[in-house]
């Protein structure tokens, strides 16, 4: 490489004019510099918006009660109350019991955990592996894309609910991870069709074309150059796919497809319909309506951050709301990403 | 009659048959096969052991190796035949033209009527951006979108059928109401399918209401708009072959996309309706294990959504003249 | 052509085969440039002149080695880069240097930086190319002293922002400083001040011009405007092309080019270019506005379908390159003896 | 500062204008900056008029309001008349919906910034031209029959034009289709937001060109904005020199050229490459134009001038009388033809009206 | 009457198959009808649970001759097409049934018709009079007429691999049906029978249709109940909250399923294997809480943990029942089972039991998913066990694994799954200890040292404390159950029962849990039926049965 050869002839190449000052960059500065890119601004954005701050708090309080709100308020276990008990009836239960006597609000409490784990999975597992096949796809081109290409067409072509069902008898998952990874099995395929058209264009972008031209390498500019353009629209549908997962899991549990090892307030749903006669005026609406509120909640939080978040990434946001001084106005805010909708 | 078309038929039917294979190995390896489901249920009918193993015992005859099962089913798929459901002895074809006919009446009819709702919807939204009908109705699509569509579906049935009785919550028609084109039938159908159908809408109708607007906001920013305004033209025309035309082209593709994917989606809303569409049959096939059937319904779901994005592909040349027929204008 | 030349073009044609891009059914070729030679020397400035379209970026582009060209030659101080790209060539000249040494700026300067990225860090990008062993350290200040080079004070701010932060004019500062961080010896400019305000590009061009002594860089300018194209050959000392439908129909010294021009497309574009000396407009010294579809270019001499000099020959044959002084022009009418001047003239 | 404005007797009056403009003036803050910034201009019927000025000077928010099409949620205040020939002023803002409707695009039409996006993507150009011609009740048949001889003389094919929907159109093709659609009505004003800055310059040019035989032709009056000086020069009849939102200097053509009596005008002169002119140095304007937020306070363009005085820093400068008809907004406006030479002044002379070769 | 205002007079019933695809040839066993044959063709014989005995039906009389078993038709049964239900056709009937590798085939040699109203069955050898009663009468109707089905019993002489086949294929839908009802219509929603007045029951019956209606699932049947669209319901599961719903005309009826949730030791394991740890599961088991949690009116619960089916208990064992033990039937016997782990040389650490090697005593139950009683009956099972020390969580399996590979495979440490075979037989001590001690009908291996060799078994003795008094006893119950089938001495039946019964007692080669109850609905409102819990109506199912008796009447 040529710095190599002439390395005395670039030191003198570069040493014009006014000389810099040594410029010191320490450790702390730039982990101040990663905490204010990463978590301050993207915070500060995020809360901005009444959608991600909504949506964020709701999730929070998930995540709270998956946490801290297992470890503080007991397990569901049979005749711990009264059986049937109505909801605030005593402190003990206070959402109820069901007709075994467990106590309705553990029941949901004790779920969410294992929830949480299958949307991070399920989500995870769809955006990662539609990023990777979306962008090598559109990025490389050629067979590379053609082969990818087919592969995605297919999977996308597998119907989706169907096929989880399939694959959930045949494999009976039992761990949260593993459902959440089934319920995406070809989520992304749509995903990743979409990411790779956007990739066509990015690839497109002159930016691209100089680091190119600088010759980095394919993997860095697929990493520098491409992803960022596309995290917007990956984190929304990060939370769609997650969406997705609750809805689907839900549902699966619900009909009984899925083993029920795994605590699911599809589960307590599935309870409530088939034994407590929810349904039917046993006076144990009750008991459908706890999961269901859990559910329809978690949705919500995910469909708001959902809705708000492109902004998070959109450094022009970012810095306008940061403070920092913006030269020029002229330029609109990105258009919002395309939404995918797919229930 | 041209090369993309060719193309990209050739990929419709690559697809098509990967997916089959597929899902043909995929059925293969549910654990527990028909005999298995089938002595569990001879079991709970009483039926008396020795005769439950005689049973079983002569119909193991029927399995063949796989590649044999293979071999014979993509052939006889060529020739049009599905094979027999196992479970309930009968031509998947019959079960199938049973039963499709109301799915995809129930499907279509929900997706329709929702983007029709979401596009009128959402266009109005734009149009107000900012004001209070819009952060409501932003706010009410986000909340609906936030139920899944089985959980409203329940909640109808305890509710408005249950509860109060107002509509019927099961069955393609009521007992005794045979099929023909008296108004008396199509009204009942329509009837019986107003709750599965109410809850498709109303719970994926949020998002395609967000979509439209946010479509139509970006539409009502740019120039043309603003030119055909100062050109005098009428709001109604603006309105209609400006401001909605271009904002429904991105929805289009979306919309027959949305109608394969539901009916995927019926698995789970026929079997709360005890509606006896394809998805109804599809559980039980996978209840049963009756690989047949479940292939046929796999083979038929699958066509839907291959074909829906093929003609999505192959007609977007034509609702959008930006695009002929062969741009890049994949569904995806 | 002398093989010392930094880069030198031979017979180079691109050709694009689309398939689907204007109509689906028979493929279509767009020749975006056909048959064009140009060397480009040490410390050179080669400006490109045309209209839109008309292959001058597929040209700057082939010229660096970011487009490989369907037939002819690049060569990079005499040796074939294609060749090293694959391997084929039997030197020690490495592809990563040459990939180094020719660079690019671009029209827009919004869109050649990204837009997720700090100056700092799109600036650091070049050094982590060519010098990884700096240490971040080294690479700030290296960076700093070149942003207060090109004018950007306090360049510690600068370094700071993202790109939407910067105005068109420090932007494509920016993306000059990416070019020159490189060390290159090519820069291929492509439309690099067309964006920005009038007022700002003779500055953009001054300073290009400064850095090329500083930095021992050519040029390849690519303009529509051939006071632009002037002004930077000019003073780089360089020549000025003449691109038409993907064929250089002039190329010479850019005094020579605007004071004398020959090729009668040479003449439509002086026409074109505004100044202040307030003459009548009149009419355009061509017979049509439009430029002919590149897919299906006109037969002989591409430019016979709207110079209103031409003559049935011109549709004919195709014109040979003449010596005119320093000038090389494809014209008939440099040839006194051509049949040119005997056969009827074009009028439609 | 927004509280001096333009008086009566400051304005440049012509004897018959057809567009009178006083103290228009754009806010998108409810008044705390303006965006155009009380601006008064006659317009005399039947000439062209260049408004040049950098980018983000306001050039398009003059344009609009001379239709009372600031885009929302501006605010447009001062006087716009339109006074058509032979009939009545009009006080285009107090026009009623209906009437605004039909004074825009018959009597005044507008050609927008960036032509690519003038057209509906979705219907094909004969539809754009009938609908039009339905909106103002106009007959379809002859005014199609017009269209056609519009585009014949824009050197465009018709029939095929017209069947083709904006894609399938080059930048230059769109760029006189939009040309012909705004005179499909036959407006007596037509103003001209950047035509042609898309395009490449032979475009522009030849644009241009197809520009001045309209003029002729349908006695049209216009108003070309551009931030290219040189551009307009050779077409405009009279010239206005925008920065930062306000009027700084106009007059007829050749006086700002040769005459140009404000600082910003002369450096914008100079930092023009210009071919006749033997290479000589080019010297660019230093600095940035300010943004509508914090304006400086007096002249704008203080902070860049070299003839700034303290004067210049608190007050804004009323307009100078330079000669007939050319005024500037410069309190120095003697100096700056010795401060700020004109780079290219030696080859004015001798080019001025001579024939190209 | 039914919500479809059928007001003259229609009984709707229910049927939870899609009516279309109800087929009625019993040897064909898909889509086999479920309800609508107890009206269509006539039983053999009614087996009624509180009396424990078969009332004639079609089969007026039956005699036990020794070598011959003696069958007697009713006068006057005729079918649908005129001709005679005769002797012919019952026999046609009982030779598929032995043809087709039915349990009759064991005992009979051949059928014979000795004339127009007689079959005589000539047995092999040796045979207890009951089990052949059992298997020839219970559960069986009239549905294979001579004339259709014939030629199928000699395709089975000729080809039986064919005729197997060719039978099981024939859906049997254009029925000739000989009971006081046929087909009029059959939609998707509905199956519609209209009267036949030439049945000889005809004249009890004051109402012309019965409508089965296709109802898909327990909760749709509630709602029906609910929404007052039903007029009787045969087996179908409804909680007791959901019971205490149903309007007050609804009445309830329940028979024993003869069948219920035990669990089953993997008698090949370390902790479950060992028989001082299942006593101890038992004692610890609080029966009465589990069957309060799954529901009481779905469950009862059995007093003692034994090979015989909970109401039967009485009838066999009910005097010496004292020397059982119940294990307590509702309460966590904690002290007795602790007592009886350390004997066994158990500790406990921490709580937590582990054997003399220190290894924790881990008792996952295994459980097929969305049987949702049965889960949350391991739920309470679990729960309990781990309340006493044990190491026990639900493990729940999809129900098609289980069948298919967990439960053959005896893949569990201890498996929810049935301890009595079902249905009228299972009152019979025989089947039961036979089901428990030797063979599970559904596949289990589960290694008990006296089954069967194919439920991984050697049919091996097992040595028990005497019921009597000290020492010990060794029996083989393989053995001595064959003794059983083989012997018409009463004494001796009752002498292996009271010992079988004792083994399975002590050794719990499946530790019962509790007993399933089938539920019957009536609707009085309309309808007269007799008063809830009546003799007559403690059959399967009152509801077709009570019509044909004259005791389900229309009152509209
Ligand atoms: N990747 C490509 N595929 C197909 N055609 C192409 C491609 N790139 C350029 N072309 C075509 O080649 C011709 C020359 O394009 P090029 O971009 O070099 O022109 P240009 O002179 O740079 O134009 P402009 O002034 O508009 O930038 C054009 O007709 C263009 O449509
Ligand atoms: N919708 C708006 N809201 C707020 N400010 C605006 C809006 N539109 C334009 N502006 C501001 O008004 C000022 C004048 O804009 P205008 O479009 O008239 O500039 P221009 O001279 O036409 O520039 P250009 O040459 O870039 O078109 C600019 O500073 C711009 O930022
Ligand atoms: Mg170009
Ligand atoms: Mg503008």
């Amino acid at each position: 490489m040529k710095h190599t050869e002439s390395e005395t002839g670039t030191e003198e190449e570069f040493s014009f004019g006014a000389a810099q000052s040594e410029v010191e960059v320490s450790t702390a500065d730039r982990l101040r510099d990663i905490y204010r890119e990463f978590i301050y601004k993207p915070g500060l954005v995020a809360w901005e918006d009444n959608r991600t701050r909504i949506g964020a708090s709701i999730l929070a309080v998930y995540v709270f009660i998956g946490t801290v709100g297992t470890w503080f308020y007991r397990a569901p276990t049979t005749n711990q109350s009264e059986r049937s008990l109505q909801p605030f009836q005593t402190w003990e239960a206070p959402l109820g019991t069901t007709s075994s006597g467990e106590d309705v609000l553990a029941m949901a409490i004790h779920a969410t955990p294992e929830m949480l784990i299958m949307i991070l999975s399920g989500g995870i597992f769809a955006t990662v592996l539609a990023v990777l096949i979306g962008t090598v796809a559109g990025y490389k081109g050629g067979t590379t894309d053609r082969v990818l290409t087919t592969f995605s067409d297919v999977a996308m072509s597998i119907p989706g609910l169907p096929l989880i069902m399939v694959l959930a008898v045949v494999i009976s998952p039992e761990r949260a991870t593993v459902i959440g990874i089934l319920i995406t099995i070809n989520y992304w395929a749509g995903l990743a069709r979409s990411i790779r058209s956007q990739v066509l264009t990015i690839r497109e972008h002159s930016y691209v074309e100089a680091s190119r031209t600088m010759g980095v390498s394919t993997p860095r500019i697929i990493f520098k150059d491409v992803i960022p353009n596309i995290m917007p629209y990956v984190l929304v549908n990060f939370a769609n796919a997650a969406r997705y997962v609750v809805f689907a899991s839900v549902g699966l549990y619900y009909l009984g497809i899925l083993p029920t090892s795994v605590a699911n307030w599809g589960i307590q749903l599935n309870n409530a319909y088939s034994r407590a006669g929810a349904l039917s005026g046993g006076g144990t609406m009750y008991q459908l309506v706890v999961p269901m509120i859990a559910i329809m909640f978690l949705a919500l939080g995910l469909i708001l951050l959902a809705q708000g978040m492109d902004r998070v990434f959109n450094p022009r946001v970012r810095t306008r709301l940061a403070g920092e001084s913006e030269s020029e106005t002229e330029d609109d805010e990105d258009a919002a990403a395309p939404t995918e909708v797919m229930t | 009659m041209n090369n993309y078309f060719i193309k990209r038929t050739g990929r419709a039917v690559l697809t098509l048959w990967v997916t089959v294979t597929l899902t043909f190995g995929l059925i293969r390896a549910i654990p527990g096969g028909p005999l298995e489901m089938l002595r569990a249920r001879l079991v709970r009918q009483g039926v008396d052991p020795t005769r439950i193993d005689a049973i079983i015992q002569s119909r193991q005859e029927e399995s063949q190796p796989i590649y044999v099962e293979y071999y014979e089913y993509m052939s006889s798929l060529l020739s049009g035949n599905l094979g027999e459901s196992f479970y309930f002895r009968e031509p998947v074809s019959s079960i199938i033209t049973d039963a499709l006919p109301w799915t995809v009446f129930v499907m279509v009819t929900a997706t329709i009527i929702l983007f029709a709702i979401a596009i009128v919807w959402g266009a109005i939204i734009a149009y107000k951006e900012g004001s209070t009908f819009d952060t409501v109705s932003s706010g009410l699509s986000i909340l609906m979108s936030s139920v899944p569509f089985y959980v409203l579906g329940i909640l109808f049935v305890v509710v408005l059928s249950y509860r109060f009785g107002i509509f019927p919550a099961r069955y393609r028609t009521s007992p005794g109401v045979t099929a023909s084109l008296s108004i008396q039938f199509v009204g009942n159908a329509l009837y019986h399918a107003a709750l599965p159908i109410a809850s498709i809408v109303i719970t994926q109708v949020g998002l395609q209401t967000l979509a439209m607007r946010g479509n139509s906001i970006q539409v009502l920013g740019e120039d043309f708009v603003r030119v055909a305004r100062l050109r005098g033209l009428s709001d109604r025309r603006i309105a209609v072959r400006y401001v909605g035309r271009n904002a429904i082209l991105p929805m289009y593709t979306g919309f027959l996309t949305l109608i394969g994917f539901n009916l995927g989606g019926s698995v789970i809303l026929e079997e709360i309706f005890t509606y006896t569409g394809i998805g109804y049959y599809m559980f039980e096939a996978l209840i049963n294990r009756d690989y047949a059937l479940m292939m046929g319904i796999f083979l038929v779901i699958t066509t839907a959504l291959v074909l829906s994005v093929y003609i999505a592909d192959l007609t977007y040349g034509l609702v959008d003249p930006r695009v002929k027929s062969g741009d890049s204008s994949e569904a995806y | 052509m002398s093989s010392d030349s930094l880069i030198s073009l031979e017979d180079v044609e691109v050709h694009f085969t689309n398939e689907s891009l204007l109509d689906f059914g028979d493929t279509k070729t767009v020749r975006a440039v056909d048959g064009v030679s140009l060397d480009v020397e040490e410390n050179d400035v080669v400006s490109l002149v045309g209209e839109s379209g008309c292959g001058k970026t597929t040209l700057g582009k082939t010229a660096i080695g970011l487009q490989r060209p369907t037939g002819g030659s690049v060569k990079y101080r005499g040796e074939d880069i294609w060749a090293i790209r694959d391997g084929d060539a039997d030197t020690d000249t490495e592809w990563e240097d040459i990939r180094t040494s020719l660079q690019i700026i671009h029209q827009d300067p919004g869109a050649s930086l990204n837009p997720n990225r700090r100056i700092i860090s799109i600036l650091s990008e070049p050094l982590r190319q060519v010098n990884p062993e700096l240490s971040r350290g080294e690479k700030r200040s290296r960076i700093y002293s070149l942003l207060e080079r090109v004018g950007m004070n306090p360049p510690g701010d600068f370094a700071e922002r993202y790109p939407h932060q910067l105005s068109g004019g420090e932007k494509q500062r920016v993306a000059l400083c990416r070019a020159l961080l490189m060390n290159p010896d090519v820069i291929l400019a492509d439309e690099a001040i067309s964006a920005l305000d009038v007022s700002l590009r003779v500055e953009m061009m001054d300073l290009m011009l400064d850095l090329q002594d500083e930095f021992d860089t050519s040029y390849i300018f690519i303009s529509h405007d051939l006071s632009n194209a002037r002004y930077f050959s000019a003073h780089g000392g360089g020549k000025i092309g003449v691109m038409y439908l993907g064929e250089l129909v002039e190329v010479g010294p850019a005094e020579d080019m605007i004071n004398d021009p020959q090729h009668p497309y040479t003449n439509v574009l002086r026409w074109a270019t505004p100044d202040l000396a307030l003459r009548e407009t009149g009419d355009p010294p061509m017979r049509k506005i439009d430029v002919p579809d590149p897919v299906n270019p006109p037969s002989g001499c591409r430019f016979h379908t709207r110079c209103p000099k031409a003559t049935e020959a011109c549709r004919q044959e195709t014109p040979s390159d003449y010596q005119h002084g320093e000038q090389t022009v494809a014209c008939f009418r440099e040839d006194e003896n051509h049949e040119y001047w005997d056969s009827p003239e074009l009028t439609d | 500062m927004s509280m001096d404005q333009t008086t009566e007797e400051q304005v440049y009056r012509t004897d018959d204008p057809i567009v009178k403009i006083r103290d228009a003036a754009v806010t998108y803050d409810e008044g705390e900056s303006y965006v155009l910034d009380h601006v008064s201009l006659d317009l005399d019927r039947g000439e062209i008029l260049g408004v040049v000025g950098e980018s983000g000077s306001g050039k398009s928010m003059l344009a609009s309001s001379l239709l009372d099409a600031v885009p929302s949620p501006g605010r447009l205040t001062g006087e716009i008349t339109y006074r058509p020939e032979g009939e009545e002023p009009v006080d285009v803002l107090e026009l009623e919906k209906e009437e605004l409707r039909s004074l825009r695009w018959e009597e005044i039409s507008m050609v927008f910034q960036g032509a690519m996006n003038s057209f509906n993507p979705t219907m094909d150009l004969r539809t754009h031209f009938e609908e039009t011609l339905q909106a103002h009740d106009a007959d379809i048949k002859e005014g199609i029959g017009r269209a056609e001889e519009l585009l014949e003389d824009l050197y465009l094919e018709p029939d095929r034009v017209l069947d083709s929907y904006p894609h399938e159109l080059s930048g230059g093709m769109q760029q006189r289709a939009l040309i012909a659609l705004s005179l499909v009505l036959e407006p007596d004003v037509l103003v001209m937001d950047e035509p042609t800055a898309a395009l490449d310059l032979l475009m522009q040019r030849s644009i241009l060109m197809l520009l001045s035989n309209l003029q002729e032709k349908y006695n049209l009056t216009m108003v070309f904005i551009t931030h290219d000086l040189p551009l307009v020069a050779a077409l405009a009849d009279r010239m206005a020199i925008m920065y930062a939102f306000r009027l700084v200097e106009f007059g007829e053509t050749r006086d700002i050229v040769e005459n140009a009596a404000h600082p910003y005008t002369r450096a914008l002169l100079n930092s023009t490459p210009n071919l006749d002119a033997p290479l000589s140095e080019m010297k660019p304007i230093e600095g940035q134009s300010p943004a509508p937020i914090n304006m400086p306070s007096g002249c704008a363009y203080h902070p860049r001038c070299p003839l700034a005085t303290e004067e210049c820093r608190t007050d804004v400068p009323d307009y100078h009388d330079v000669g007939p008809e050319h005024g500037s907004a410069c309190y120095h406006w003697q100096e700056s033809y010795d401060e700020v030479p004109l780079v290219y002044a030696d080859s004015l002379g001798d080019t001025a009206g001579g024939e190209s070769r | 009457t039914g919500g479809n205002g059928a007001g003259d007079g229609t009984h709707i019933s229910y049927t939870n198959q899609v009516p279309t695809k109800i087929q009625y040839n019993p040897s064909n066993p898909t889509s086999y009808s479920q309800i609508s044959h107890y009206l269509l063709f006539d039983r053999f014989a009614n087996f009624n649970f509180a009396r424990g005995e078969f009332q004639p039906y079609l089969i007026q009389d039956w005699q036990f001759n020794g070598d011959t078993y003696e069958l007697s038709l009713r006068d006057g049964v005729t079918w649908e097409d005129g001709d005679d239900v005769t002797a012919g056709d019952v026999a046609t009937q009982l030779r598929i049934a032995m043809l087709s590798g039915g349990a009759i085939a064991g005992f009979t040699d051949s059928i014979d018709v000795a004339d127009e109203q007689t079959v005589v069955l000539n047995l092999t050898g040796d045979v207890n009079p009951q089990i052949v009663e059992y298997n020839v009468l219970g559960q069986r109707f009239m549905t294979q007429k001579e004339s259709e089905f014939g030629e199928y019993v000699e395709m089975f002489e000729e080809n039986p691999d064919q005729a197997q086949s060719e039978i099981q294929e024939f859906a049997y839908k254009d029925v000739i049906a000989n009971g006081p009802f046929t087909i009029a219509d059959r939609g998707n929603q509905q199956i519609l029978l209209e009267k036949r007045d030439e049945h000889p029951d005809s004249d009890n019956i004051n109402f012309d249709e019965v409508a089965f209606r296709y109802l898909d699932g327990n909760t749709a049947v509630h709602n029906s109940i609910g929404a007052n669209e039903l007029d009787s319901v045969y087996s179908v599961f409804a909680p007791p909250n959901v019971v205490d719903n149903f309007p007050d005309h609804i009445q309830m009826e329940t028979i024993p399923g003869k069948t219920g949730y035990s669990l089953i030791p993997q008698h090949d394991h370390e902790h479950a294997g060992d028989r001082a740890v299942r006593q101890a599961i038992a004692h610890v088991l609080d029966r009465e809480t589990i069957v309060k949690n799954v529901g009481d009116t779905l469950k009862q619960v059995p007093p003692i943990p034994v090979g015989i089916a909970s109401d039967d208990q009485e009838r066999w064992i009910g005097e010496i029942s004292d020397s059982f033990d119940d294990y307590g039937v509702d309460a966590q016997q904690t002290d007795e089972a602790a007592q009886i782990l350390r004997e066994a040389g158990y500790s406990q650490d921490g709580g937590t039991w582990i054997d003399s090697n220190g290894n924790t005593v881990e008792l996952p139950v295994t459980v097929p998913s969305g049987w949702s009683d049965w889960v949350t009956a391991t739920q309470t099972i679990v729960d309990q066990l781990n309340d006493f020390g044990f190491e026990a969580q639900v493990d729940s399996r999809n129900f098609s694994a289980l069948n298919g590979t967990t439960w053959p495979n005896g893949d569990f440490v201890l498996s929810a799954g049935g301890w009595l075979p079902g249905g009228g037989r299972a009152a019979y001590p025989y089947f039961s200890l036979h089901h428990m001690m030797l063979e599970h009908y559904r596949n289990f291996t589960y290694n008990y040292g006296p089954a069967n060799p194919n439920r991984g078994g050697s049919n091996g003795d097992v040595t028990v404390p005497s019921r009597t008094g000290s020492g010990t006893m060794t029996v083989n119950p393989s053995d001595r159950l064959s003794e059983l089938s083989e012997t018409a001495d009463e004494e001796l039946v009752q002498e292996v029962i009271n010992e079988q019964a004792w083994v399975t007692n002590v050794d719990l080669p499946m530790i019962p849990v509790m007993e399933k109850q089938e539920q019957t609905f009536l609707a009085t409102d309309e309808w007269n039926v007799p008063e809830q819990g009546a003799e007559i109506s403690q059959v399967r199912w009152a509801n077709s049965w009570l019509i044909r008796q004259g005791e389900l009447q229309y009152d509209g």
